[in-house]
């Protein structure tokens, strides 16, 4: 599969502070974006305007020649993930991630989530309520989603925030896979990870 | 640790409204059941609000058969409208919010899904409640039936208003009173006709009239009213 | 008002048009109102049935008028804000809530004091009054929400959303005389043979026009601050308060 | 107008009132305005 995000012009504003203005960039399969920038400079507006939950004041952002906001084709590819990556805290780490893959119309086999729960060192937690995890075992959640989502695009805000040397590993190896198998990512981070971005884009300096 | 090698394949079709409605109402509905007391305490509030008039106003029989269907819409309306902050409040806060709007799944599905859900865990208890309460302020057996009824086709209205409201006050200052200021003015008529079915049927006359106003609103509502509260969260996630 | 929004919709070549056209739609409301008052209360002959008491309806009918023409102009800036995404819509919404809001105050308060003597109440709680009370609260919840918001393009959206949901209590107040029988009278002025005497007529036209142009000259007033809150970064505010 | 100035005074007045604490609102609104204005730029300018 290959796919293509290109991003022309795109700006936005904070109250009446410009964040940033003519943002361009393309990503292509197999690629990854890094968005680098000091705190506040509008890494997460960035990414919400690319997802399309926030809109720009000016500027496109395209999903292989076609306009991406509202788009159902640019969704079902689309895995988002923000500050909060929307994890309940009254369902188990196995209900979150069921639940998550369920509203993204994708069908799981059975022992897939089971499976990848183990990958990510959740499996004898699995039926905790995900009040009980510790911010990076909720975080190990949002991995074995990565694990099982098919999208082809990952936004992802800061996904290395509260993950230990073994996660970090974790999600290098998992950004590798997606990469190789023709996926493409915008991450907001301030880390080096091991596949080099393709591209680096700096906002706010 | 072995990553899983095989990927799933991607989705084929991008969810469909009765998928999006499931999806959502079987959700909240588990967390509903999860945390009972939240229901709980609307429906507490309902019978203890319910019984304080009687203290009150007196408790002569007359004065009661009067006031009570006016008193029992009034308490149902306030509970119906101290639950509405959490049907998007939580999920506004945690990012599921985001997640749900970012999906393929269509957005009016899971929101009306999430409407439903807050109605079963808050609406209907209330109707089903209504009865007995009914009995406390004395009310006929057909008065009864017509405050039951009312309740049940006017609550899924202001479940739908105030999932409206409540999506327009997610993230703003002074949250509980703007939301008061916004959610009860628009609950009004459906407390007038809610009202006046039980006190027409009580009176003598036919509540019907009342009643079939109320399902046509009812029907208005659920169709003009989804798509607004789709805005409004789309205005909430920008 | 009809102006070309698309050549004027930038906020500094509007705030200084605003900044023209203000004065002389006050000026026009004065004027109006002066003859308004005068057609009303020295030319107009005291009513069979009423005697003195119904001069009041001079600024309770244009005032009602008023509160639900301001409040549907000001849905209709919110849904093309919402529609277009252009923020001087949005902020000429947020101009006009509190001069729709007084003006419905107006007509609650001329309204009691009519039904006094007429009535012998001064609050009836039937459907025009009510729907009247319930457009009040949607004025306050409108600038309540637009300004609840710690980014004001956020409360612009959210409330130009209330707005069009309130929509729907227009016609409700408009046709409550008809729906629903009861206290209040109906409409005085009718297109087809009006019920009244001529002066009457011409006085309440007057008193509506004079109120118009008070509307527009104070929302014009008002979005000129809007404009300057909005905009206090830019070069061209700055370049003014110098 | 007996019997009933009071209740057409009480409207007139209350009319009045209303629209003279406007304008007064107004004028106040754009004075706060344009203070804020000011107060940004020269907070900027100590920068």
């Amino acid at each position: 599969m290959t796919a293509r995000l290109t991003v022309a012009g795109l700006a936005a504003s904070r109250g009446p502070s410009t964040l940033f203005r003519d943002v361009s960039f393309e990503v292509a399969s197999g690629e990854w974006l890094a968005v680098r920038g000091p705190n506040g400079s509008g890494k997460t507006t960035l990414l919400r305007c690319v997802a399309g939950l926030t809109r720009a004041d000016r500027g496109e952002v395209l999903w292989d020649g076609a306009a991406a906001r509202g788009d159902a084709r640019f969704h079902a590819s689309l895995l988002y993930a923000g500050h909060q990556p929307g994890i309940k805290d009254d369902l188990s780490a196995e209900e979150n991630v069921r639940s998550a893959l369920a509203l993204r119309a994708v069908a799981v086999p059975d022992g897939a989530v089971r499976a990848a729960l183990a990958d990510v060192g959740l499996e004898r937690r699995r039926h905790l309520p995900a009040r009980r995890l510790s911010a990076g075992q909720r975080r190990r959640i949002g991995l074995a989603r990565l694990i099982l989502d098919p999208a082809a695009l990952w936004a992802l805000d800061e996904p290395l925030t509260a993950l230990d040397d073994e996660g970090e590993g974790l999600f290098t190896r998992l950004l590798e896979r997606h990469l190789a198998t023709g996926g493409l990512a915008i991450l907001a981070t301030h880390d080096d990870l091991a596949p080099a971005p393709a591209r680096e884009l700096r906002i706010g300096a | 640790m072995n990553v899983i090698a095989a990927r799933l394949p991607a989705p084929d079709s991008g969810g469909s409204f009765s998928a999006a409605f499931s999806w959502a109402f079987a959700r909240d509905m588990r967390l509903a059941i999860r945390h009972p007391g939240e229901t709980m305490l609307v429906v507490a509030f309902f019978v203890l609000v319910a019984s304080l008039f009687p203290l009150g106003v007196g408790a002569e029989p007359q004065l009661l058969q009067r006031i009570g269907p006016g008193v029992i819409w009034v308490c149902a309306l306030l509970s119906a409208f101290l639950s509405l902050p959490a049907m998007f409040a939580s999920d506004y806060a945690d990012g599921s919010l985001e997640q749900m709007s970012l999906s393929p799944q269509p957005m009016p599905g899971w929101v009306a899904g999430k409407i439903a859900a807050h109605w079963s865990a808050s609406g209907l208890p209330l109707t089903l409640l209504s009865p007995l309460l009914g009995l406390q302020y004395d009310l006929a057996g057909d008065t009864l039936l017509a405050l039951a009824a009312a309740l049940a086709l006017g609550t899924p209205v202001l479940s739908l208003l105030g999932a409206a409201c409540t999506a327009l006050t997610l993230g703003a200052r002074g949250g509980g009173m703007l939301l008061a200021l916004l959610a009860l003015p628009l609950f009004i008529p459906v407390l007038v006709f809610g009202a006046g079915a039980a006190e027409a049927q009580a009176s003598g006359l036919s509540a019907a009239p009342h009643l079939s106003i109320l399902g046509a609103g009812l029907i208005v509502a659920a169709m003009a009213l989804p798509p607004a509260v789709c805005a409004a969260v789309r205005i909430a996630l920008d | 008002m009809k102006i070309p929004w698309f050549y004027f919709a930038s906020p500094s070549t509007f705030y200084r048009l605003a900044g023209w056209m203000a004065p002389w739609f006050f000026v026009l409301a004065a004027l109006f109102g002066a003859a308004g008052l005068y057609v009303g209360l020295v030319l107009a002959p005291t009513d069979a049935q009423q005697g003195e008491v119904y001069r009041i309806i001079f600024i309770h009918v244009p005032a009602s008028w008023m509160s639900m023409f301001i409040y549907f102009v000001m849905a209709c800036y919110g849904g093309v804000s919402l529609t277009f995404n252009t923020r001087l819509a949005a902020m000429m919404a947020r101009a006009l809530a509190p001069t729709g809001a007084m003006f419905t105050f107006v007509a609650l308060w001329t309204g009691s004091f009519w039904g006094r003597p007429t009535w012998g109440t001064y609050w009836v709680w039937d459907a025009r009054i009510t729907s009247e009370l319930v457009l009040l609260f949607l004025y306050f919840g409108f600038i309540a929400l637009a300004n609840a918001f710690e980014d004001p393009r956020r409360g612009d959206r959210a409330a130009a959303l209330l707005a069009l949901i309130g929509l729907v209590n227009l016609p409700i107040i408009y046709f409550s005389v008809v729906w629903w029988n009861t206290l209040h009278q109906g409409a005085s002025v009718k297109l087809t043979g009006s019920t009244m005497q001529i002066q009457m007529l011409w006085g309440m036209l007057l008193m509506a026009l004079s109120f118009w142009m008070y509307s527009i000259g104070a929302s014009l007033t008002r979005v000129r601050a809007v404009i300057l809150d909005r905009e206090r970064r830019t070069h061209w505010v700055r370049a003014l308060a110098t | 107008m007996r019997p009933h100035e009071f209740y057409i005074w009480m409207s007139y007045g209350m009319t009045a009132l209303a629209l003279a604490v406007e304008i007064v609102a107004l004028r106040l609104r754009r004075a706060r305005s344009l203070r804020r204005v000011e107060e940004e730029r020269d907070l900027e300018a100590q920068d």
